[in-house]
């Protein structure tokens, strides 16, 4: 292994939980967007609301589920409900933070999941599209983004398909086309870094580094000029009672954590 | 006063019906309590077209009417048009089956965490299959105008996105208040195929747990098709009326198909198949389009109906599955 | 008494009754369009659907209610929902008949429940206003409408404030203001006789008349000019089964159709 | 592409909320699972300023939240605008009281079979109380746009009526299908007071049977005051998660106050006060506008608070209510 106690999915899932506050409400899918949450939840945001799009509501969740909608999702859950529920209570301004990914991200924070190409009708490849993740992206808040394999062909100058909407093109731009004021991405974590965006020019802004990542890495693996904070901090590693967590609690069969 | 349309996506309308046609077809549907249980062949053969607009019941792999999808793909069903919802195995398997022309897409393709299917890929990266763009949210609201019976519905998504040019919505300014929204047309499909806990023999049903948009899209869809877990006397109906989500009069066909939404994850009955959704998963994804066209002779073609399907899984899979859904140990200790 | 073995009251409602085919449905309220509908489900029409606006489905009624909403339209009811969902259900076209008032109605069956007067900010009586008719006369089938007191101030020229479309101003009218094809009043049960709409004109057409009231009576009972059929039928009064079931099952405590 | 409004209504919106100044307000609001059990008076005070836009739950005379109307009155709050959407004693007591100025006006001063309101006919009829004219569906609809957070909504009534002119609704051509439709406002009332069967301590609301309004003027509504006929524990809740209508978070106040409908009906748990509600009827009738006054002493401002309203009324009287709700005789007989 790399010496390191932790693997950087671990990483990445403990630095996105420390991005949410308590007594706000998340709205995620499956994966580490939601293992980040529970861990959150189980660390310094015991309060922290976590609500599914497919209707499920503040459950009590026992293991992490497969689905944005399988029965762990509604587990014990203080609401069942609907899809458009969710929706409506997210533009209604409920929700502070949705958690998305995508294939391609551009430099205002533009997602692409729908597809690699420039033909519509023929794509190299078709991804599965929006699902929940444009609604989240423009009714939430703060869109919080998580990719892995941060390189030049992941993070580019312009995506392929503008899925979700970051800053579009750039400021001023979100509420030109009625999206509301006051949202837009608001960190992108990944497996080298952590990312803001800068108050003034809507442009992804390095924060933060993983343990061992220079400044020079990132800005090799972005296809797009970056802003840099005036002062890069650098992530705390995972602590044992972090992984602890994430192994015995969140992830006991090591779906998404495998144990080493 | 002049109002405008600022700005319009080129997304094709894939599904004909407005409120006006759901109006008067609605008018010819009996307000009776008659009973509708059917074989499944015989629902499927009535009420289903090909060339129809189909919305299908629970949210991708969750309380999803997979004995259905299985009798439209063995009665080669063609030319479907299908509301790509977040639709996963159900859509994946009526698209290896060769029965849809054309999808509104908010999520297909991807298995969640799975990953993705060969199958969808294949037939939308080639464009042999017809696709516009929309969001989860958009498409329930969609079906929501389609509930209300009115022909469009404002929303607040999509707004400034690829998403959006690629859909048929347009960007309006609100006449009371200024503020841009987007316009969406409303969704009345032709037909529901859903799979619920519990109905009577009329059609009145109830769904445990999350109803994601089996609501919505019941009272938006012209004709429905029920499957359920059990079939229940109309007094244990009677005795919960806030329970019923979908009135019977709305409905045309009932069968108990206990299992039904196999290999989907039915709360509070049954958890994922994981070890067949995989299994499936990788024969889509086999370089040779043989692989998947075996599958679906093993587990389709070649089964009378979905009892003989029961029957090939077998009662061990099938109560593990059960054991799955509740966290518990099987009976006895190890067997997994 | 009057002779009769029924009252005026009784005979409406089972002339009402008698309009309801089989195997529809009927969006009521309280009273007697009530009555009229639960006695057509013990006679002729035991699969007439009965839906409350607000959100009662095929109750298994024991007793007339008092209110639109109160236990009694949800009791063992097939679904309980809400008003809005009712509204759609009818907007969708499952709702073959509403059954309605008002204080005024016009040749064309506008009705007005809203004010008396000329003056909206001062008018001399002002009554509850749309409620839901409004809703039903615009969105079922058929609107039924049930008018006690037939007389001139009652049926009249110009209603002060259309509460409820009739036909509005006539033939076309209302699939110009946008409102469906193929819906609008088709009959007005008084105490005199029964309505329907003549086909062409849209207006009030004298279908049959009570046992001893003559077309004379209703003329000069009514402030505009009439169609007339070509052959008037007259009601046939109430059969004592009819009376029966009003009394003993219907109403058994005499509060709408009080004992003699 | 140009649109065109085609006629537009003259009707004044009372309601200045937006979705957008909702939406600023919902931000504020705590995610947390806190304690929001609070005394009525409290509430009130803290939640109903003078001039806010209100809303009530239920439906006219069932499942209306009276105690909070009570306590509205007591306090004489002042300047009120109220949702009219089927209100009767609710509504007639507040504008007995002064306390409304305003009223979107769907079904006001009829009390269905029993007759006018006098006291809202001499309010009403003398200009003191200004109005704005709409349907039920109408006030249902802009509730639906309000809790989608839209600005406005399309809907098929209204159209080429009164109601229509007298309402600020604007007819308008879809421009998908050209069919005409009337565009309406939507509302986002500050303040919603309801009573609902149970509720936790945090706010998550269960009501039995029709839900009439409830979920989408929650929805729709800046703040809730709850009260219930029981607090439960949450775990009671949880159990059934189905059922909950109404999420902690968008509650404010909680309060439990059993008998708290009265004397409206509360399904399943008591029917109405019909002798209760003629006689305050009777008061409202009297030319002597004092007659109602002398019944608001009595019956409002002479009384501390619910407790002591439900105490004067007596067991008696309650446990008949609770008989009739059950269709049941009352225990030892003849009792009437």
């Amino acid at each position: 292994m790399s010496g390191r106690e932790y693997t950087l999915r671990e990483l990445m899932t403990v630095v996105a939980a420390r991005q949410m506050e308590d007594n706000k409400a998340v709205a995620v899918g499956t994966g580490l967007p939601l293992a980040a949450a529970m861990l959150a939840q189980k660390t310094h945001a015991p309060n922290l609301l976590i609500v599914f799009e497919a209707g499920g509501v503040a459950p009590q969740l026992p293991t992490l589920p497969i689905s944005v909608g399988d029965s762990r999702t509604i587990h014990k859950a203080l609401m069942c409900t609907t899809l458009i529920d969710i929706m409506d209570m997210m533009r209604r301004g409920y929700i502070d933070y949705a958690f998305l990914g995508g294939a391609q991200i551009d430099k205002y924070g533009n997602l692409n999941s729908t597809m690699i190409g420039d033909n519509y009708e023929q794509p190299k490849v078709r991804f599965p599209g929006s699902g929940g993740a444009n609604d989240f992206g423009s009714l939430a808040w703060e869109t919080m983004i998580i990719m892995d394999r941060h390189g030049p062909r992941r993070f580019v100058e312009n995506v392929d398909f503008i899925t979700t909407p970051g800053y579009l093109d750039g400021p001023g731009s979100r509420e030109g086309w009625g999206l509301s004021p006051g949202t837009g991405p608001s960190r992108v974590v990944t497996d080298l870094c952590l990312f803001d965006f800068h108050p003034e020019t809507k442009i992804m802004r390095l924060k933060a580094l993983h343990p061992g990542i220079t400044e020079e890495d990132v800005k090799k693996a972005t296809g797009f000029e970056i802003e840099v904070a005036s002062s890069i901090e650098t992530n705390t590693p995972p602590t044992a009672e972090d992984l602890r967590i994430l192994h015995e609690v969140i992830d006991p069969t090591g779906r998404i954590f495998p144990k080493k | 006063m002049e109002m405008k349309i600022l700005e319009e996506g080129t997304g094709e309308i894939f599904c004909k019906n407005t409120p006006i046609t759901m109006r008067e077809y609605a008018r010819g549907k009996t307000r009776a309590l008659i009973d509708k249980r059917m074989p499944l062949q015989e629902a499927v053969k009535k009420f289903i077209n090909d060339g129809d607009y189909l919305a299908i019941g629970g949210f991708g792999h969750i309380r999803i009417p997979m004995a259905t999808i299985y009798e439209i793909v063995r009665q080669k069903k063609k030319n479907l048009s299908v509301a790509g919802h977040t639709a996963v195995q159900d859509i994946d398997v009526l698209m290896a089956g060769g029965c849809v022309s054309n999808v509104d897409i908010a999520y297909v393709v991807g298995f969640e965490l799975r990953g993705l299917s060969g199958v969808q890929r294949r037939l939308f990266e080639s464009g042999q299959v017809k696709k516009t763009d929309y969001t989860n949210g958009a498409m329930s609201y969609r079906l929501r105008a389609g509930a209300q019976g009115v022909p469009f519905i404002p929303v607040k998504v999509m707004l400034g996105t690829d998403t959006m040019r690629k859909s048929p919505g347009k960007v309006f300014e609100c006449p009371f208040t200024g503020e841009k929204v987007l316009l969406l047309p409303a969704l009345n499909p032709d037909v529901l195929i859903m799979h619920a806990h519990r109905a009577d023999i009329y059609g009145n049903c109830q769904i445990d747990g999350h109803i994601v948009k089996d609501d919505i899209q019941a009272r938006a869809s012209k004709r429905i098709i029920v499957t359920c877990e059990e079939i229940v006397d109309t007094e244990i109906l009677r005795a919960d009326p806030g329970k019923t989500i979908v009135p019977f009069f709305m409905v045309d066909a009932v069968i108990e198909q206990p299992w039904g939404s196999h290999p989907g994850n039915m709360p509070y009955k049954y958890y994922f198949d994981h070890e067949f959704t995989e299994n499936y998963l990788a024969k889509g994804r086999d370089k040779d389009p043989g692989a998947i066209q075996k599958w679906m002779d093993e587990w389709i073609y070649s089964l009378d109906d979905f009892n003989a399907y029961v029957t090939k899984l077998g009662a061990s899979r099938l109560y593990k599955l059960r054991d799955d859904e509740f966290l518990r140990p099987p009976m006895g200790g190890k067997q997994s």
